[in-house]
């Protein structure tokens, strides 16, 4: 285990904000010094575009550049030949519709996805309904857990593709992730896992899950903006012609044609953000030296404690699993207090949550409301920032008159 | 520090004021703030270039809802010449409070749909933001 | 005009570097501290996920970014609402691809591109023939200028889509962008202007070149990696539907519907690149203050000097025009001593140079070589860099006995 | 700081051994360095298990042509097992030069192309690298 006050002195924001109380961790993560050390003496050390030059500082930041590769899909158990860079999450989660899904799915085929995906992982596939292809949404039990009966009713033959984040954003929710895999499979269809919330906070290995895509982004994992990681299995890439077209991913480039150039750089065309990428193996370093199982332990602990003293205040209601498996993203509503004046109450007083939809408007509709406030939590945050977090919601109950 | 939830704001949160449908309104507009998701629709009725009836229909935060409460009581009387002529500051004044910067756009919504629903039924180009 | 001696202590790399002569900026540039600065001060003092935040660090997080848009924007002419945000000038090709060409061009329609194309303004336009669409390109000048004449006689009615770079990044060409525009117009087919060389080094004005789309990269023009601007006219991106899609760029979305919402953030999906692109800003201001014209007329003092002393050396070929409009971009090829032992042997030199196809195989096909050496300038360069570079020439016809 | 470009890698830059096509060759590989586009094909005649003869064919830099030169003398007499048992080292020998980290690549596309060569040859899974 270790200790959430130690681990904030490596990050230089609490520095100059020396009162914050960041709960925003599922929006983005700070940064540790190590990782924005490591940035800038890439910058200010070895900077050279990647690949192809031959003088030494482009040497060092291809090896440094590669290196990253090489600590991330360890850290995922991928393969380095399967582990593909991008923007983010979302820009992954694209590849797999422009590079796979447009040109694989036809008239009648089905995905099935769940009511509780981030805009991310929904908006993209309702492209595909242009060429006849249907969507079905699983809905929730009771308890903001997936109804998984409902999903394997839903999973059938006509389902081509499987797509299921495996924490939710909104309401902490953890999905049974292998087990969804396992039902697509049995049914013939592709399965890609949204690991943008759940990658950053627990073990993830793409092997036992056996998924066949599995997107990530590296900014809510300590990782510097602009980073993110599509994981597909090495025989499905082989198959595909990259989404994305450029230099940088070619073996030979003819007039009329291009002979694509080994995994993973084939899907990879353009300057790399290579400078953030080497970053983002550093913020992989933090996290394994804290190792994952610690860090899940820990928001596990602060998840626990926080929900424990939430549901002593009356009038408050939390939308997501109160126990079993969860993450550390609490979502709630406090008596008719609207989520906006509830995030500007509490950052008045120095805690910084996010209120709305979080992305998930299917979601909000199905619970029948406009939005939530959500604490969420990382390896930084303490017991005294939700004792003070608590304090503030009593707080409000007497300025709001609740 | 708490001086944006005053007493008289969490009133017309809770009761606002002229709240419900106005069905023969020759002003409708409906605005919303995406990135908070307020959404109100505004309706005025006018007689002899001044605002005889005024009513707003939505949801939003109580900044949001507040305002347009507000205004709703504010617009009668007036011409809508001196309603396109309100700017931020006659908001927060009418608020009578201070509304940090994050919070502006909960402050504007109201006057926005106001001032958009006039500039079509004074037959101006169709920004396209209405629905 | 200005000392690149002086500019060059704003870069930190040369202060780990002392004697590196670096001549690979048009692969990428080093960056000074007042950009490395802005981007650990953003990372250390307000870090937040942009838009939608009601905290305090978020609002400030927010405005840094929308700032940045501003000032680049200022930067190229263009409209705020007209400049998106991507990974870099590849991924914005990409874009136009998959938002524009992909479904509006039809079969028998022609794309006018010319042979001096960059690999990423070249295989992107090449899937469009999957549809039937026919790619025309435009060949050279003997002094390796564009053959207008050639490009007028292309354009037909049939072209619905022109796509020029505005600067080779072989051969220094610059093409005649406004012109070019103007035939595509007459024509009735839209054109874009691939100003990733161009944008760095010169002042570029979008609405005098009138051009329908442009796109440059960040870390070409001393910006962080991972950021860069495509910028189309309002009126084609309200009318297109974006290709990426996500979180971030709607109104509001139902099961199996998504409104968009306003531009420029319709096109950006997902969480952006926020601390690098707030980063790219404050590069903008740096060249800003040194003035674009200034920036222009240094590289083309280097480049008049360093082709004088160049034709100097016998046995020595240099492709590209050798007087005119060109930029500091100098290809070159000394007997038979292959391009990558020639940069070898300017590394053990401390000259850092590019060798190779350049992302440019067409092009070296044309001119009928397998690659060049490549030297390009920056305005930290300086003529002792120059003078060093040729004795080093001198002394590599010595070694290699040439 | 010249180690690089000896008098003996020039010269088989300048004047390759054994150059050219060799038309009944058991083995036939082309390989290539994609970063750098050296490229090579490689002819290995075979009798009784001993390589016969051996010839190449392709273009590069100076590094990579002298390895391909000087490979092609050195296979000669020699077992396929000999030589898939060959290594980076053992090619940096024949040079006999230091060769940087970023030019390794030159060194070994020749001897790639023959190790290749003798998999496909003993029916080994064609990895899919040939064209
Ligand atoms: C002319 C030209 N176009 C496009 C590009 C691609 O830019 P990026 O790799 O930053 O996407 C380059 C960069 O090498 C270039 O020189
Ligand atoms: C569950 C989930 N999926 C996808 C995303 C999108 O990630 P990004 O914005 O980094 O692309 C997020 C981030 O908010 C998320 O929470």
């Amino acid at each position: 285990m270790f200790d959430g006050k130690k681990i904030r002195e490596d990050f230089p924001i609490f520095n100059s904000n020396k009162d914050l109380i960041y709960f925003d961790n599922a929006a983005t993560t700070q940064k540790p010094k190590q990782v924005l050390d490591a940035l800038q003496e890439f910058y200010s050390q070895c900077n050279a575009n990647v690949h192809r030059g031959i003088y030494k500082i482009a040497v060092e930041a291809t090896d440094e550049y590669e290196e990253a590769r090489e600590k991330v899909s360890q850290f995922i158990n991928s393969k380095i030949e399967e582990l593909i860079w991008t923007r983010g999450a979302t820009e992954a989660i694209n590849q797999i519709l422009y590079a796979w899904a447009l040109w694989n799915l036809k008239k009648d085929d089905e995905i099935v996805t769940t009511i509780m995906e981030h805009h991310s992982n929904l908006v993209p596939w309702q492209l595909l309904q242009k060429n006849g292809v249907k969507i079905r949404y699983v809905n929730l039990n009771g308890d903001g857990t997936l109804n998984m009966k409902e999903l394997e009713n839903s999973v059938s033959k006509k389902t081509k593709f499987v797509t299921v984040t495996q924490m939710s954003n909104v309401l902490g929710t953890i999905n049974p992730v292998e087990e969804i895999v396992k039902i697509a499979h049995d049914n013939g269809a592709l399965c890609l896992i949204d690991a943008a919330q759940s990658v950053p906070h627990m073990e993830v290995d793409v092997k036992k899950i056996n998924c066949d895509f599995l997107v990530f982004s590296a900014h809510k994992m300590l990782g510097p903006t602009g980073v993110g990681g599509l994981y597909a299995k090495q025989e499905i890439l082989e198959k595909l012609d990259p989404a994305l077209r450029g230099s940088e991913q070619i073996k030979s480039v003819s007039l009329f044609e291009t002979e694509w150039t080994d995994l993973p750089w084939k899907f990879e065309p353009g300057t790399p953000n290579f400078a953030d990428i080497v970053a983002f193996g550093y913020a992989v370093d933090y996290l394994k030296k804290l190792g994952m199982k610690n860090v899940r332990e820990h928001e596990r602990d602060l998840t626990k404690y926080a929900l424990e003293k939430l549901q002593q205040i009356s009038k408050l209601k939390i939308f997501g699993p109160l126990n079993g498996t969860r993450g550390g993203v609490i979502s709630f509503q406090l008596a008719d207090i609207h989520a906006h004046d509830m995030a500007s109450f509490l950052d008045d007083n120095n805690i910084a949550v996010r209120s709305g939809h979080h992305c998930a408007m299917p979601l909000m509709k199905y619970l029948g409301i406009s939005g939530t406030t959500r604490a969420s939590f990382y390896i930084y945050n303490m017991k005294e920032e939700i004792d003070k977090f608590i304090e503030t919601l009593e707080k409000a109950k007497q300025v709001f008159k609740v | 520090m708490t001086s944006m939830y005053a007493e008289e704001i969490l009133d017309h949160y809770r009761n606002p004021r002229n709240f419900g449908e106005l069905k023969d309104a020759q002003i409708k507009y409906k605005e919303s703030n995406p990135l908070c998701g307020d959404e109100y629709e505004f309706y005025l009725k006018v007689n002899n270039g001044l605002v005889s009836d005024a009513k707003f229909f939505g949801d939003g935060c109580a900044i949001s809802k507040a305002s347009a409460s507000m205004l709703s009581e504010h617009v009668k009387n007036k011409t809508l010449d001196d309603l396109k002529k309100m700017k931020l500051d006659d908001v927060l004044k009418l608020l009578g409070i201070e509304v940090s910067a994050a919070r502006t756009k909960c402050a504007l919504v109201a006057l926005l749909a106001i001032q958009k629903g006039i500039q079509k039924f004074e037959g101006g180009k169709n920004d396209g933001s209405q629905r």
